[in-house]
C-alpha cells in the first residue's frame, strides 16, 4: 500500500499545472462564489467558470431545466455577465485562491472569439482558456462552430493566434465521429480537449402538449449521458496526443476514475455540484483513497489505462 | 459548510389525500431561518429522481422544522415514504424571504392551495400585528393549518372553488370584495405565495391600486445556490433567479 | 369525453396498416415466442423481430450488457439464427397472428443487403422490412452505412429496388445531423425512418480496469436516451414526409405519447420489454385512456401536434 | 401471463453481514418448481436501477418461496431495504433447473459462497437419497443453512477461506481430496454452484476423471426471458443463454 503522502495526483493540460485532477465543469459552478461556502476552492484541480461573451447575455426565456431520467435538460442560452464584467467584478475573488481560473467562452462569429480571446489573454489571473464552440442551443447557424471541422478548424487556429494562454477546445458530443473534431481541434493548435458538452435532446408535456423547455431543445447532462462520454473520451484519447478533460454525468470517485481510465488526464463535475456541492472534494478524496489502496504513486499512471 | 446538512425524519404525517407535514431534526444546529425562504432536500438516494427538489419552511418547533407538501409527481411521492429515522440531505435556508418592516402594519396575507406552507411561516412571525389572512384551496379538506391559525388568533378568511368552504371560486375575487367593503388603506402591504394564476391575478389587482405586494414563486431547480442559471423568472430588472434573488419577489417587478 | 369504442388507433405506415401504432423493437423482442406467454400478440401494432443476416451470426463474447443509470449498455454483435433459419422455424408461428410482421435485417455490403431483401420480399408473411443500416457494433468500416449519407442513400436505393414491401431505414442516433439522415432515407425510397438505435457507450470496472463488456463498446437504450430520441424524432418530422417511427426508453403510454406530439406515426419499445413484458399492452391501453380523456378520436391528430 | 406475478414480502430478514433471506407471498398461486430455476425480481420501482435481478428459488414453503442472497450492489442493496408488506414484481420460474434422474444415486453437491441458495433447494428435493455435499465459504460466520441442512440429515463437508470452520482453503480441494480418500465411483453426479473460478476447477477435476457434472451458472441478465441474448456463456455447441437453456448446464459443454 502506498500511503497517502507519497500519493501524486499532479496533472499537466499543456504547460498549465493542476495539482489534482477534479476541475469544475463550465455552467455549473457560476464563478465560483458560492460553492466557497461549501468547499475549499484552493483544493480543486481548476475552477473553470460559467461561459462567457463579450457583451452580456440574457439567455433564454423559462422554463430553462426540466429532469429526465438520470439527467436533466438545461437551456440556459449562455447567460452570463460579459467579459468585462467578470474580470472586475468575478475574477478578484478567484484570484484568491491558489488554484487555476479557467474561463470558458464563446461567440457568435470568429472575430468574436478572436476578440475574447485577446481580452482574456491579457487579463491578470487567467490561466487558461476553454473554447466552447459545443453548446447545443442553436441560434442563426451557430451550432457549426462544433459540428462542422472545417470550420472547427478556422475558429481554433484564429483563437490560437489571439492567446498564448493553455488553450482547451470543449468539443459537442452532437457529432458523427468525435475522434476528428478531436483531431481537428489539435491541428488546429489547441493545447487540450474536453468533452462532453451536452446531448441535444428534448422533453414534452403531454398534457400542454407544449415542450417543456421554453427553447424547444436543450442540452442534456448527469448520470444518463456517461456512458456515451465515457466512449467518446477513449475514442479522443486513442486519436490525439494532446491532453482530454473528461466530463458527462461524474458524480463520484468511481465515475471520475472510469474516465481517467479512459483516457482523461483531468475530470470536470458539472451536474454533480447541483446534487451535491461537496462532489468535487468527496471525488477528490475518494481518487486519494483508491490509489492509497491500490498502490498507484501518481494519477498519472491511470490515464488511458483501460485494458482493451 | 452550514447549509449543508443532514436532517433527521421525526414524523412524516399524512394530512389529507396528498398533502403531508414532514418534520425534520436537523444532525447539527442552525439558526431559525426567516419565513419565505427554502430547502433543497433529497427525496431519494439513487439517480432518479436527479436534482434535490425546494420546499419552504413551514415551521419551526425547537430546533427541528417543518414541511408540509403537497405529492406533486415523482420526487415528493418518494418523500411521503419517508419513514421516522430516515435521513434526508439538505440545503440551506436559502433565498430572500418575506421582509417585512418592522414596523410594518396593516399586513394582508395571501395562500393559495401548498401555498400556505410560507405564508403560514409568516404569519407565525407576525402573528401580534394581526394579519388578515386569504387563503383559497380547492375544497374543504384541503384547508390546512386552520387549528394552527385559530391558535394565532388569526381566521382567515377562506374560499373554495367547489363551495365547500368560504365562498366558492378565486381567492383573489373575494380578497377583492373583501378589501373594496372595508377602507382599502394604501398603507397596507401584502404577501403572497400560491399558483401561477392566482399571483398574476394579484398583481393586476396590487398595480390597480398602487397596492404594495410580495410574492414568493416557484420554478424548476436544480441547484438552490444561484450558480446554474435554472430558475430565472422574467423581471422589469431583467432575468433573476428565483432561488437567490427570490423566491419573494415584488410583485410589481415580475413580468408575466 | 370521448368513449373507448370510437377511439381510431390506426396508423399507416406507407402501405401498411397497423391496427394500432405500439409495435416492438428489434431485438428485444425476439421471433415473439417468449412474449406471448405475457401479452396477445394479436393486439400489438406490429412485431419487428431480432436483426437478421444471410447467413446465422453468432454475436459477440459476453459480457454482453451492462446496466448504466436509467439505461443499459448492450453488445450482442447482432447474433441471429440467419434469415432462413427464420422464414422456416420462427416465420410460422408469428404468421399465426393477424399482426403485421416487419423483419429487422442487415448485411455486410450492399450486395448482402440487397440479397437478403430479395429473399425476405418473396417470403410469405412479411409485411415489411427494417433495414438497420445502424447497429454501432462495428467490424470492418461497417458502421458507414447508416453515418455516410452517400453510402446511405446507395445501400437503400439497391434495397429499394429489390423490394415491394414497406420499407423502413433505421436510423443511427450516432450523427451530427439526424434529419439529413432521415431525408437521405427518403430519398433513396424509404416508406419510413425508424429512430433512435441505440447510442455509443462504454463503461470500465475500475477495479479489473476493464471495459464491462467484452466488445469494449455497445449501444445505450432505456430511459436515459429518452430527450435524445424525441428531439431526433422532432427533427425528422420537420424534415420529412414520410412516416417516423419513434423509440428510445418508452417505458409508458406517457412516454410514446411523447414521442407521438414529437411527430412518430408509430411507436417501439425496446427496453421496456425486459423491464415488464407487458409494457406494449399497458401502453397501448394508456394511450386508449388518454385519448378518451382529452376526447382525441384518432392517434394520428397527435403525430407532430407539438405547439412549439 | 402466468409467470408474471407481484410477490408480497413476508419477511426479510438479514441472516449475518450482507446475507438475507427474504419470503416472498405470490399473490396468485403457483406451483413449485424445481430447483436450480430463478425469477426475475423487480428491485425498487425507480428507473435506477432500471433491470430486474435474477435470484434462484432458495426453498418453497407453503406457498411461499425464499430467495436467499448477499447483497452485490446496488440492486441488492435496495432488495434488502424491503419491508414487510412491501410488493415485488416477479416474473418466474425461469430457465432450466437441476434435473436429477429419478434413480440417480451417488449424488455430490457443491456450493461455493452465495451458490448454496439453489444447491440447497436440490438437497431439499433429494434430500431422501443422502447426497454429499461440499460446501465452501469465506469464513464460518458465511457459513448458511447448516441446521437446514442438518434438519435433511445432510451435514456438508466444509471449507473456509480463513479456516473459521472446516478445512482452510479451496472447497474443490477439498472435494478432491475427499473423493480420492472414499471410493470414487463413476456413476456419481455433481451438481453445483458457486463463483467462476470454483466452476471452473470443478470442471477440470471432472473432465480428468471423466465424471458427470452440471452447475449452475450466472450472468448479466436483462431479459431473463431468452429475448435478449444478453445472458450467453459460451459452449462447445456455441453460445447459450444462461436465462433460457442454462442456467444449469451439464460443465463439460463450458468453454472457460
Ligand atoms: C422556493 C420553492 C419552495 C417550494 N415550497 C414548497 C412547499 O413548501 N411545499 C410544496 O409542496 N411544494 C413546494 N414547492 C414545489 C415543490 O418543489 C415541487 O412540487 C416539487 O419539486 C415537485 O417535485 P416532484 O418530483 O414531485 O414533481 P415532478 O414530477 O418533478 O414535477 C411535478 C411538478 O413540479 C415541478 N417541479 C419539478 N421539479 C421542481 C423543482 N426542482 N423545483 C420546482 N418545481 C419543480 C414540475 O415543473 C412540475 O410542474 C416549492 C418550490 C419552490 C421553487
Ligand atoms: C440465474 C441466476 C440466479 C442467481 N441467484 C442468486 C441468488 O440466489 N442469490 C444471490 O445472492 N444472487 C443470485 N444471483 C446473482 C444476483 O443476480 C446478482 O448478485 C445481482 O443481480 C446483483 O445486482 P446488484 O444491483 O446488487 O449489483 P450490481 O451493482 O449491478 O453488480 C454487482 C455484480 O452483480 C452482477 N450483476 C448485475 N446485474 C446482474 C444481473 N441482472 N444478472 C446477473 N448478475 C448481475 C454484476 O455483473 C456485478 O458483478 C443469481 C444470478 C443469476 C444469473
Ligand atoms: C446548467 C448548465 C449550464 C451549462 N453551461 C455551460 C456553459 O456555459 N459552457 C459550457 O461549455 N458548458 C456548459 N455546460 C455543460 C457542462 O459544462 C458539461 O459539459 C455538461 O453538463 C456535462 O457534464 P455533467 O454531466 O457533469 O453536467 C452547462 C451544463 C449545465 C447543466
Ligand atoms: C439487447 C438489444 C438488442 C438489440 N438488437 C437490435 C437489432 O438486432 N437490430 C436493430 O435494429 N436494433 C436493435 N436494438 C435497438 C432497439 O431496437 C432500439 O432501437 C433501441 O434499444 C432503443 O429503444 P429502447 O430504448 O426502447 O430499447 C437492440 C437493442 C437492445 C437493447
Ligand atoms: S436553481 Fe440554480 S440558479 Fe436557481
Ligand atoms: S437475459 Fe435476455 S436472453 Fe437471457
Amino acid at each position: 500500500m502506498t500511503g497517502k503522502k507519497t500519493i501524486d495526483l499532479k496533472v499537466n493540460l499543456g504547460k498549465l499545472r493542476l495539482k489534482n485532477p477534479v476541475m469544475t465543469a463550465s455552467g455549473t459552478f457560476g464563478y465560483g462564489e458560492e460553492y466557497s461556502e461549501f468547499i475549499d476552492i484552493n483544493k480543486l484541480g481548476a475552477v473553470v467558470v460559467k461561459g462567457l461573451s463579450l457583451k452580456p447575455k440574457q439567455g433564454n426565456p423559462p422554463p430553462r431545466i426540466v429532469e429526465t431520467p438520470a439527467g436533466m435538460l438545461n437551456a440556459i442560452g449562455l447567460q452570463n455577465i460579459g467579459i468585462e464584467n467578470f474580470i472586475n467584478k468575478k475574477l478578484p475573488f478567484l484570484k484568491q485562491f491558489d488554484t487555476p481560473v479557467i474561463v470558458n467562452f464563446f461567440g457568435d462569429s470568429i472575430a468574436e472569439y478572436v476578440k475574447a480571446a485577446g481580452i482574456l489573454n491579457s487579463a491578470k489571473g487567467i490561466h487558461a482558456l476553454e473554447m466552447n464552440i459545443s453548446c447545443p442551443n442553436k441560434q442563426a447557424g451557430w451550432s457549426i462552430f462544433g459540428t462542422d471541422p472545417k470550420v472547427t478548424f478556422k475558429v481554433v487556429s484564429q483563437v490560437r493566434k489571439a492567446t498564448d494562454l493553455t488553450l482547451i477546445v470543449k468539443l459537442s458530443p452532437n457529432v458523427t465521429d468525435i475522434g476528428l473534431m478531436a483531431k481537428t481541434a489539435e491541428d488546429a493548435g489547441a493545447d487540450a480537449v474536453s468533452l462532453i458538452n451536452t446531448l441535444t435532446g428534448m422533453a414534452i408535456d403531454i398534457k400542454s402538449r407544449k415542450p417543456k423547455l421554453a427553447n424547444i431543445t436543450g442540452g442534456l447532462s448527469g448520470p444518463a449521458v456517461r456512458p456515451v462520454a465515457v466512449r467518446m473520451v477513449w475514442e479522443c484519447y486513442k486519436t490525439v496526443k494532446i491532453p482530454v478533460i473528461g466530463m458527462g454525468g461524474i458524480l463520484s470517485a468511481e465515475d471520475a476514475i472510469e474516465f481517467i481510465l479512459a483516457g482523461a488526464s483531468a475530470v470536470a463535475v458539472g451536474t454533480g455540484n447541483f446534487i451535491n456541492p461537496r462532489t468535487t472534494m468527496d471525488i477528490m478524496e475518494g481518487i486519494e483513497c483508491f490509489m492509497a489502496d491500490n498502490g498507484i504513486k501518481s494519477v498519472k499512471e491511470l490515464t488511458g489505462a483501460v485494458q482493451c | 459548510m452550514d447549509r449543508l446538512l443532514k436532517a433527521s425524519v421525526i414524523e412524516n404525517r399524512q394530512l389529507i389525500n396528498n398533502h403531508y407535514l414532514l418534520t425534520l431534526q436537523p444532525l447539527k444546529k442552525i439558526r431559525k431561518p426567516g419565513p419565505g425562504r427554502f430547502f433543497m432536500l433529497t427525496v431519494d438516494d439513487g439517480l432518479d429522481p436527479l436534482l434535490k427538489r425546494p420546499f419552504s419552511i413551514h415551521r419551526w418547533t425547537g430546533g427541528n422544522f417543518q414541511i408540509l407538501y403537497r405529492v406533486a409527481g415523482k420526487g415528493t411521492h418518494l418523500l411521503s415514504k419517508k419513514k421516522q429515522g430516515d435521513t434526508i440531505e439538505a440545503i440551506g435556508p436559502l433565498g430572500n424571504g418575506f421582509n417585512v418592516g418592522k414596523t410594518q402594519n396593516n399586513i394582508i396575507l395571501v395562500a393559495g392551495g401548498i401555498g400556505i406552507a410560507p405564508v403560514f411561516a409568516l404569519a407565525e412571525t407576525i402573528s401580534k400585528r394581526k394579519p388578515l389572512l386569504f387563503y383559497g384551496t380547492r375544497t374543504k379538506k384541503e384547508a390546512l393549518c386552520i387549528d394552527n391559525l385559530k391558535s394565532l388568533g388569526i381566521k382567515p378568511v377562506m374560499s373554495t372553488d367547489d363551495g365547500t368552504l368560504g365562498t366558492k371560486g378565486n381567492i383573489i375575487n373575494v380578497m377583492k370584495k373583501h378589501l373594496t367593503r372595508s377602507t382599502l388603506s394604501t398603507d397596507c402591504v401584502i404577501y403572497a405565495c400560491g399558483p401561477g394564476p392566482m399571483l398574476r391575478s394579484l398583481s393586476e389587482f396590487t398595480k390597480k391600486h398602487g397596492l404594495k405586494a410580495y410574492a414568493a414563486l416557484e420554478q424548476n431547480m436544480a441547484c438552490g445556490l444561484g450558480t446554474c442559471l435554472g430558475c430565472v423568472v422574467n423581471t422589469v430588472n431583467g432575468y433573476k433567479r428565483v432561488c437567490k434573488e427570490g423566491p419573494v419577489f415584488p410583485i410589481d417587478e415580475i413580468i408575466w
